[in-house]
């Protein structure tokens, strides 16, 4: 009889176990196999910690471009220098950084936030709606060394996208477009950001 | 389980086996067996022993595979993530029931098979054996020790005279 | 079937007799005769496996599939061995339901057919396939991509379902059937084999109680298993029945494709047990002339209704009025490929009528070679459906041909090598009979009590 | 805004570990030989410094070289930033250069799309009159060119023997070819050989150097248009090349002309001749009179299949009957002539024809046209020719109407008397220098030419091609150099229209600008540079406001548009030579994508199928069916060839609508050192050709053959060529079409079992123009440019493995004698109801709220069902791993395009990447959607304007009203896949059909 009951209770238990593994992983509170927390060592130890929080700098002072195009990128050394050819501290990381700048042939920082090439993100458009560096890219202003935040995995872009498909924002849009033959004097146009093509082309 | 003896005789014709099962049933013994390298057709009235209650578990083992079925394609298409697929209703039962269906069968299947390990007592790692020719051509029957009218020598004796080939005492079978 | 009486089982066995017949095969060291065999087999299986990795590494541009034949050798192929698959099923469970005693002493090797089949048609769907190391994405399991599930709208979903479902279920089925016997070899070995024989006989009693329980799951499993071997070349008759390609999209095709599974499984079943009559000669007592007749019977039935099929296609074709199914069916007959219609007409539909006559039903040289014939014929029908359908659709501009290259045949030949071997290992390992299934029967037709009234 | 891409040096060896990362996965040595027979099959070797040092790829190169492998492994990977980034680049967004494409006498104006300082599309620039934003398939494939890896990386020096035809070289360097320059200009006699130079400023600057030098500057054209210039002088006194304003001509006779196909001007023809194909509009009728079938021809209402010899008799009949008509004097001279043709014309199928459409002429008399001057008209009695035409143009008072002598084509400038002047002068030993520019004589040039002897004399060869070629081969000096698109250039090609062409990359390898070379041997203290801006600033208006509007548009000056009136036409008279009629007559002729085999080394344009014949990979000899039959030949059996005592073995194919006594064979084949891609592909038809005093000779040639039994197999991307009666192009006769719009259509009643979908917001669909479609297949190298889609190389394109995401069906309807032509570019369909999506298990092919069929590679696993269930069969499937390109032509990928790897399935996306683009953009600067703001790759390329991108959802837009026309229909109507691209039907202006019994078989379904 005790048998029976331990048994009962063991299978229970697992099915319970397998149901609570499935639930994470589905819902992306786990994630498996992806660079999570990748935090390789760079070229020269730039510290974000330092530029964007203490000095406070702004994201987009250097990574410019993630407010019209697909990459944010890496700033080109003029962007360093225009605060470093005045500002003279003594360190041999400087002194690289100008050989590098005044040879020309730059340097090669180590890609932290790898997505594969089939995925087609574009900065732009996030930045446009609103969203901070930090939602995706975590504390940065806070990081020594930069480490991959979020696990970037495909369930962590959609879980996101979702939201804004439930939003209110996006519901009135439906309706207003719905009233407004087919949404073609409606401004705002209906974002179609669930779609296979809204990343994979 | 506890390790139950008993007393087995062993019989070499089918005939007989079922004879001597009538005989003991109708002695009044209640907690015997017979063993035979074959299902022995009408031995069950024979022993007394009422239908088997598998069917249940396979019917609802089939009905949940197929609840589940429904349940699975439903929830993935049309529930945690509509796509449009060539234009179809995102929950198109019909192009499902094939899935379905194989689901029920699946699982009425599998869990039958495992009510028999169940019912059977399998696997079981040491079976003993009190004649290996049991599988193969001879046919015993054993009364255990646990019978309210247990007498190993009446047994032994009843055995003898309806033409056992041989008796054995068994500690456990 | 049993309107005549006459024994299913020749030669006055005892029970013992019937035990040692049947165990001896699995007890005494292989002949010289297995021994080539298997050494012909496994080497063509090892070929295969090299074919395999080539293509696999390599890309499926190495097989003649092209640009519209986008099916060719590897989808033929598993739909052929998959209806090879069918036969074990329906002999062991149909006939058993329909209490068709005869079948004991085939049902066991039938199925081990069907198990072996099923095993080797499923390694097709996966080579074909672009990118194979990824054909687990076909299983609907619990991702991190949103999560991403499969399309239960596609027949290739369904296939997968349909095909573990059969392949689990008869793997089951057989093993179940397995067991007493399993226990009878454990009883009679010694040392190692003992030991073996035990860990798979899971300690089989033999009381009446687990009997009981035993002929209960038998049929339920037999029950499940007819509805289950319908559907299961139903669904892959799907795979074309469900496209809107003309020659595929017929409502036809189920039944059609059942029978052709039925008929080319009982030649493979005819081929493989007048092999195993020639290997052992102690079978031909248990394994009569009279069972080989009834399955030809069976065979020119099903021979007859595949060909009724043929007919029916063509007639709709015409009666619908659309000039592309006109145009497939004409195509099949007279266009390019009218070479593999042909045979699959003669073989299929021509040869097995000399199955009118008792003599060719009785002459096992005859079956024999009949049975072959309808295997290749078999083949090609799937060729045909698959091949000439594609190559002409709806746009003539894209009209193309289909060419089988080295590596087409080299899967083709090579999966008859892994058929072989694992067959000719279980012939060796397991009893080839069902010595629990047959006993009952022993006495059959020799006016005893046992099975008797059964007719 | 030139591009000054700063130079920065990468470490190679990072490329390096990628090659490395790209190589470990499975099998590769296997996998290179399965790719022998592809172009794409060279290792990645790369050529000796050059594209290591482009940043783009340190940014780019890493995304491109993931190609599309799950996120499954993660190599290392580097970013490089610009040390220096120049202002107008951004990392992610391209940036548009105006240039302008060179093709001959097909000049057009084109804006270059770069990304990271790297070009990878080219398209048309709508700024430039005529072609406008039209662009051939060659200007489309031009760009490949640049990034060609058989092009020399630095001047090389030849060992030349006596007979200049040594192979080995020796590379040099720049200071040791300039100085030797420099020691020729000293000695004199130095002459410059170029073909055609559109370039004023360069030209001078040639002038000033052979000026310098005691020598000459030669222009020479292999594809001669000098007899017909000429001929203009003799009729009219000015010897120009008049352009044809197709736009305004109500009839167009053309005899032996190919003026959509490979003619002058073609692609801005293309264009006005759609203007005039449109049902709704006043339709222009077209009668073709062609020894071989040639786009002109099939896109004609009327085509009648002639001999060479028959040519000048069906120009005089028509001159003389329109003079009889319009009451002017037949000019005297011709009459004799004229009489010894009477039989001819008598024996002519459709004798009975010439009044009636001299009639026509003279009733649309000035505003008709008669044409002429493709390669096929250059028979030994062109010059005739030329001046019949020219004249009934005259007498139709055409004359400044459609024929434009205001404009005229200045870019054509080359003529056989300036090469047979230089051949003499070799012979004289009067040549000490040639420099050879722009051309590659010794390629072209027949060896009865003596061109080859005649160079032997020359003590030093100059050799300014980028690879070393015949020419090279036979010249001492190869001094490389820019390619068009790394280089400033001035063009004129229309006169009073100037355009440029502008540098969009750092030159890729140690090469030089040849008028630099000049300037710098005059010691000149300009570069070129320099005097292109200085000498056009001054055209464009002198400040340099004017000349940065002149850059961002590229086009300076107007089209004059006021008609003049007549030029005084005299019938001056016609010298011929008349031998007896031949057998068989050989007609040389250039096709769409090769033409005269200057881009031959271009993959693209090699698996380009020709737009009638449909063969890719190959040149053959194309006979009639009744040849074919009467001499027992069938497709792709190999004859030996003879002609002007020149034998050559070439396999034959069976061209329904050609003459029984023509041969036909193309040009620009044959190359033995044009690279990797061209070499011995077909056979060399120039050797076939004679050069003669002043005209060059390409038909009309008695020519024979004999079976050899030896058989080739012809790479024909098309499997049958009837329509089986089947509802494919709906065709129908302007009448008509006319009394109803829905003219041969069959309609059927489609319904949906279950609810259909809604799309809110956008839904894209397309329409085709099948009366506009002239079927040129530039769509097809457009998108094979947008879209990333590799060549898969002869041997596959035979197991019907081509990638093409749009191809064009071209079917014949009516007899195999005199058959008509159409052509349908079929794309993807995104249907509704697609059957791809329903059969794909792995939802790796799905509908997008925006109506289109998206495609995910990544998540193909390549069972090829929805190929199989695609009715129109646009799926294409990687056999291989076709994406893994050698460098340095990995650079031309679009990174915003997937690379697709081995193993999946692919097709048109309706450019999805555009639209995307677009949509951010609209989305960032928060404006709305423009119709046509978006354009596909085909719709951008295509001249006829046949293709129409747009939103279903918005009644406002082009494709929605073309759509909602009732001449279209949806390909295949009765299968209720609901089709996003319709079909307009094909309207010829013609009184009956020749397809009409097919159309009425297939009626109901």
């Amino acid at each position: 009889m005790i048998k029976k009951l331990i048994g009962a209770v063991v299978v229970l238990a697992v099915l319970a176990g397998i149901y609570t593994f499935f639930h994470l992983l589905v819902n992306n509170k786990l994630s498996i196999g992806y660079n999570k927390g990748y935090q390789p060592t760079q070229p020269l130890p730039f510290s974000h910690k330092l530029h964007s929080g203490e000095l406070g700098l702004d994201c987009k002072y250097c990574h410019a471009s993630a407010e019209v195009s697909r990459h944010s990128a890496i700033p080109s050394l003029n962007v360093c220098m225009n605060c470093h050819i005045n500002l003279n501290k003594e360190s041999k990381y400087l002194t690289q950084l100008k050989e590098a700048y005044n040879s020309g042939d730059s340097i090669a920082w180590v890609k932290v936030h790898m997505l594969p090439d089939h995925v087609k993100f574009n900065h732009a458009p996030h930045i446009k709606a609103g969203k901070d560096c930090q939602t995706c890219h975590g504390p940065v202003e806070q990081m020594e060394k930069v480490y991959q935040h979020s696990d970037l995995s495909m369930g962590w872009c959609i879980s996101c996208h979702r939201e804004q498909m439930d939003s209110a924002a996006h519901s009135s849009i439906i309706e207003e477009v719905k009233n407004k033959d087919q949404g073609q004097d409606s401004k705002k146009h209906v974002p179609s950001i669930i779609n296979c093509s809204t990343c994979h082309y | 389980m506890a390790k139950v003896g008993g007393v087995m005789g062993i019989w070499l014709t089918e005939d007989s086996i079922l004879a001597v099962a009538e005989k003991v049933k109708n002695a009044g013994y209640h907690k015997f067996d017979a063993i035979t390298p074959y299902p022995v057709h009408g031995m069950e009235d024979a022993c007394g022993l009422e239908r088997s209650w598998i069917p249940w578990v396979t019917f609802f083992a089939g009905l949940t595979g197929c609840l589940f079925g429904l349940w699975f394609t439903w929830w993935t298409s049309a529930v945690n993530w509509p796509i449009n697929v060539g234009g179809k209703p995102m929950w198109s039962l019909p192009a499902f029931v094939p899935v379905i269906f194989e689901l029920t069968i699946l699982f009425a299947a599998l869990a039958s098979v495992g009510a028999l390990f169940a019912a059977c007592g399998l696997p079981r790692v040491d079976p003993p054996v009190v004649d290996p020719d049991l599988t193969s051509h001879k046919f015993g029957l054993i009364i255990y020790e646990s019978d309210s009218k247990y007498n190993s020598n009446d047994i032994e004796a009843m055995f003898k005279q309806s033409g056992a080939d041989a008796v054995h005492k068994v500690s456990e079978y | 079937m049993e309107t005549y009486r006459k024994p299913l089982i020749v030669g006055n066995k005892t029970l013992k007799d019937v035990t040692d017949d049947i165990a001896s095969l699995v007890e005494t060291p292989p002949g010289l005769g297995w021994l080539t065999m298997i050494l012909g087999s496994s080497s063509v299986f090892l070929f295969y496996i090299i074919v395999i990795g080539i293509i696999v590494g390599t890309g499926m541009g190495l097989m003649g599939v092209s640009h519209p034949v986008g099916w060719g050798t590897d989808i033929v192929t598993f739909v052929f061995w998959v209806g090879i698959g069918h036969a074990g099923t329906l002999i062991s469970a149909v006939l058993y339901l329909f209490r068709q005693k005869w079948r004991t002493s085939i049902a066991r090797s039938a199925e081990a057919m069907t198990v072996f089949a099923v095993a080797t048609a499923g390694i097709f769907p996966i080579i074909h396939t672009g990118r194979p190391w990824l054909a687990f994405w076909l299983f609907p399991y619990p991702n991190q991509r949103g999560p991403l599930w499969v399309n239960f709208r596609s027949p290739l979903v369904w296939d997968v379902f349909a095909i573990s479902t059969y392949a689990t279920v008869s793997v089951t089925f057989w093993y179940v059937g397995m067991v007493p016997d399993l226990a009878t070899l454990r009883d009679r070995a010694k040392g190692l084999r003992r030991l073996i024989y035990g860990v798979f006989s899971l300690g089989w009693r033999g009381r009446a109680r687990d009997w009981g329980h035993y002929e209960m799951v038998y049929l339920l499993l037999a029950g499940l298993s007819t509805p289950l071997v319908l559907s299961v070349h139903s669904i892959v008759s799907f795979d074309f029945a469900v496209a809107q390609l003309p020659g595929w999209h017929t409502t036809i095709f189920p039944p059609y494709f059942v029978a052709g599974a039925i008929f080319s499984g009982f030649a493979m079943v005819v081929t493989l047990m007048t092999l195993v009559r020639i290997a052992v000669p102690e079978f031909k007592k248990y394994i009569t002339i009279d069972h080989m007749e009834l399955m030809n019977k069976v065979i020119m039935t099903t021979g007859m209704i595949v060909g009724y099929a043929y007919g029916s296609e063509f007639f709709i074709a015409w009666y619908s009025g659309s000039k592309y199914e006109v145009y497939a069916f004409v195509n099949r007959a007279i266009g390019p490929y009218w070479w593999a219609y042909w045979t699959m007409i003669t073989c299929n539909v021509v040869i097995p009528q000399i199955f009118w006559f008792r003599w060719a039903r009785r002459s096992i040289p005859t079956m024999f070679v009949v049975s072959i014939f309808v295997n290749i014929g078999m083949w090609f029908e799937r060729y045909v459906i698959t091949v000439t359908s594609l190559h002409r659709d709806f746009l003539p501009a894209n009209w193309g041909m289909f060419d089988m290259t080295f590596y087409d045949f080299g899967v083709l030949i090579g999966s008859f090598g892994m058929f072989f071997t694992l067959f000719l290992l279980y012939i060796r390992a397991i009893p080839a009979i069902a010595i629990a299934e047959i006993k009952p029967v022993l006495g059959f037709g020799k006016g005893d009590h046992n099975g008797g009234h059964h007719g | 805004m030139q591009t000054d891409v700063n130079e920065n040096s990468s470490t190679p060896k990072y490329w390096l570990s990628l090659e490395q990362w790209r190589n470990d996965e499975g099998f590769k040595e296997l996998a290179q030989r399965e790719f022998l027979s592809s172009p794409l099959a060279e290792d990645n070797k790369t050529p000796a410094g050059g594209w290591a040092r482009r940043e783009f790829l340190q940014l780019m190169g890493a995304s491109l070289a993931l190609s599309t492998f799950g996120c499954v492994r993660r190599p290392v990977e580097k970013i490089v930033p610009y040390a220096k980034r120049p202002k107008e680049i951004i990392p992610g967004l391209p940036n548009y250069y105006a240039s302008t494409f060179v093709d001959g006498y097909d000049v057009v104006g084109t804006v270059v799309r770069t990304r990271e300082g790297r070009p990878i599309k080219i398209e048309g620039n709508e700024f430039y009159p005529g072609s406008g934003e039209g662009l051939s398939a060659r200007g489309q494939a031009q760009i490949l060119s640049l990034y060609d890896p058989d092009r020399l990386t630095g001047p090389v020096q030849n060992l030349v023997n006596a007979k200049r035809t040594n192979k080995d070289t020796v590379s040099t360097n720049w200071v040791k070819a300039e100085s030797a320059l420099k020691a020729a200009l000293g000695e004199g006699g130095v002459y410059v050989l170029s073909s055609s130079n559109p370039s004023p400023t360069s030209r001078s600057i040639i002038e000033k150097f052979v000026a310098q030098g005691k020598g000459k500057y030669f222009e020479f054209d292999i594809l001669d248009r000098s007899t017909f210039i000429n001929s203009q002088g003799r009729v009219t006194g000015t010897e120009i090349m008049p352009s044809f304003d197709l736009s305004a001509a109500d009839v167009i006779v053309g005899i032996d002309a190919d003026y959509l196909g490979t003619g002058v001007a073609s692609t801005a023809h293309q264009r006005a001749f759609a203007l005039r194909r449109d049902p709704g509009g006043s339709m222009n009728h077209v009668i073709q009179f062609e020894s071989m079938m040639t786009l002109t021809g099939t896109n004609a209402d009327e085509r009648y299949a002639i001999k060479p010899s028959e040519q000048l008799a069906i120009a005089l009949k028509l001159a003389e009957s329109i003079c009889i008509q319009m009451g002017v004097s037949f000019p005297f001279a011709w009459r004799e002539i004229y009489g010894s043709f009477n039989d001819t014309i008598k024996g002519f199928p459709f004798a009975k024809k010439l009044n009636s459409i001299a009639e026509k002429l003279v009733k649309a008399k000035g505003k008709s046209l008669v044409i002429t001057g493709a390669e096929a008209s250059m028979t030994q009695n062109q010059s005739a020719v030329y001046d019949v035409v020219n004249f009934i143009n005259g007498v139709l008072g055409n004359d400044g109407k459609t024929v434009k002598y205001s404009n005229s084509v200045s870019s054509v400038r080359g003529s056989v008397a300036s090469l047979n002047e230089l051949i003499s002068l070799m012979n004289q030993e009067l040549v000490k220098t040639l420099i050879i520019h722009n051309s590659n004589p010794l390629y072209t040039l027949p060896e009865a030419s003596g061109f080859r002897s005649a160079l032997a004399k020359v003590k030093t060869v100059f050799y300014t091609g980028d690879r070393v070629n015949e020419t090279g081969i036979g010249s001492n000096y190869i001094i490389p150099d820019h390619h068009p698109l790394e280089k400033w250039m001035d063009v004129e090609n229309i006169s009073g229209v100037l355009s440029l062409s502008q540098p969009t990359i750092q030159p890729l390898y140690d090469t030089k600008a040849f008028e630099d070379i000049l300037l710098q041997t005059l010691g000149s203290t300009q570069t070129w540079n320099q005097t292109v801006k200085a000498s056009t600033l001054a055209k464009v208006g002198g400040s340099e406001k004017s000349w940065v509007q002149f850059l961002q548009k590229g086009v300076y000056g107007t089209v004059e548009n006021s008609p003049k009136s007549g030029r005084s036409y005299n019938g001056s008279p016609l010298k011929i030579r008349l031998d007896e009629a031949a057998d068989f007559e050989l007609v040389l002729y250039t096709t769409v994508g090769i033409k005269d085999g200057t881009l031959a080394n271009v993959s693209w344009l090699q698996e380009f199928p020709d737009p009638i014949t449909k063969i890719c990979w190959d040149n053959y000899l194309c006979i009639s069916p009744k040849t074919a039959l009467d001499s027992g030949l069938n497709e792709g059996d190999v004859v030996a060839l003879t002609s002007n005592g020149i034998t050559l073995d070439v396999p034959v194919h069976i061209q329904p609508g050609l003459n029984d006594r023509v041969l036909a064979l193309a040009l620009g084949y044959g190359q033995k050192a044009a690279g990797k891609v061209a070499n011995d592909i077909g056979v060399n038809a120039y050797q076939f050709a004679a050069i003669e005093k002043d005209q060059i000779i390409y038909s009309g040639m008695n020519a024979k053959f004999k079976k050899t039994g030896q058989q080739i197999a012809l790479a024909n991307v098309q499997g049958h060529h009837s329509m089986e009666g089947r509802q494919i192009v709906v065709e129908a006769t302007l009448k008509d079409i006319l009394e109803d719009p829905q003219a041969g259509q069959h309609k059927h009643k489609v319904f949906s079992l279950w609810s259909e979908h809604k799309y809110l917001g956008h839904k894209w669909g397309m329409a085709v123009d099948l009366s506009k479609c002239n079927g040129c297949g530039a769509c097809m190298i457009a998108c094979q440019a947008e879209n990333n889609i590799p060549v898969v190389g002869k041997r596959h394109v035979l197991n019907g493995r081509e990638m093409s995401w749009i191809r064009i069906d071209r079917y014949y309807t009516g007899t195999p004698e005199n058959p008509d032509v159409v052509y349908q570019p079929l794309m993807c369909m995104h249907c509704d109801n697609a059957p791809c999506e329903t059969v794909c298990p792995v939802l790796a092919t799905v509908h997008s709220d925006e109506g289109t069929n998206d495609m995910v590679y990544n998540r193909c696993v390549g069972t090829r069902y929805c190929a199989n269930n695609c009715p129109y069969k646009v799926r294409r499937f990687n056999w291989f791993n076709y994406s893994k390109v050698s460098n340095p032509l990995k650079m031309v990928l679009n990174p915003e395009v997937t690379v697709r790897s081995r193993g999946v399935m692919e097709k048109c996306t309706f450019c999805v990447q555009r639209v995307k683009a677009k949509k951010t953009e609209v989305k960032l600067a928060d404006r709305k959607l423009q119709d046509q703001e978006i354009k596909t790759a085909c719709q951008q390329t295509c001249a006829a304007e046949a293709l129409v991108f747009g939103d279903l959802n918005d009644p406002s837009s082009e494709v929605s009203k073309m759509q909602r026309s009732l001449r279209s229909y949806s390909l295949l109507e009765e299968l209720a896949v609901m089709p996003a691209v319709k079909y307009m039907s094909k309207v010829r202006n013609v009184s009956q059909l020749k397809g009409a019994d097919n159309h009425k078989k297939g009626g109901h379904h």
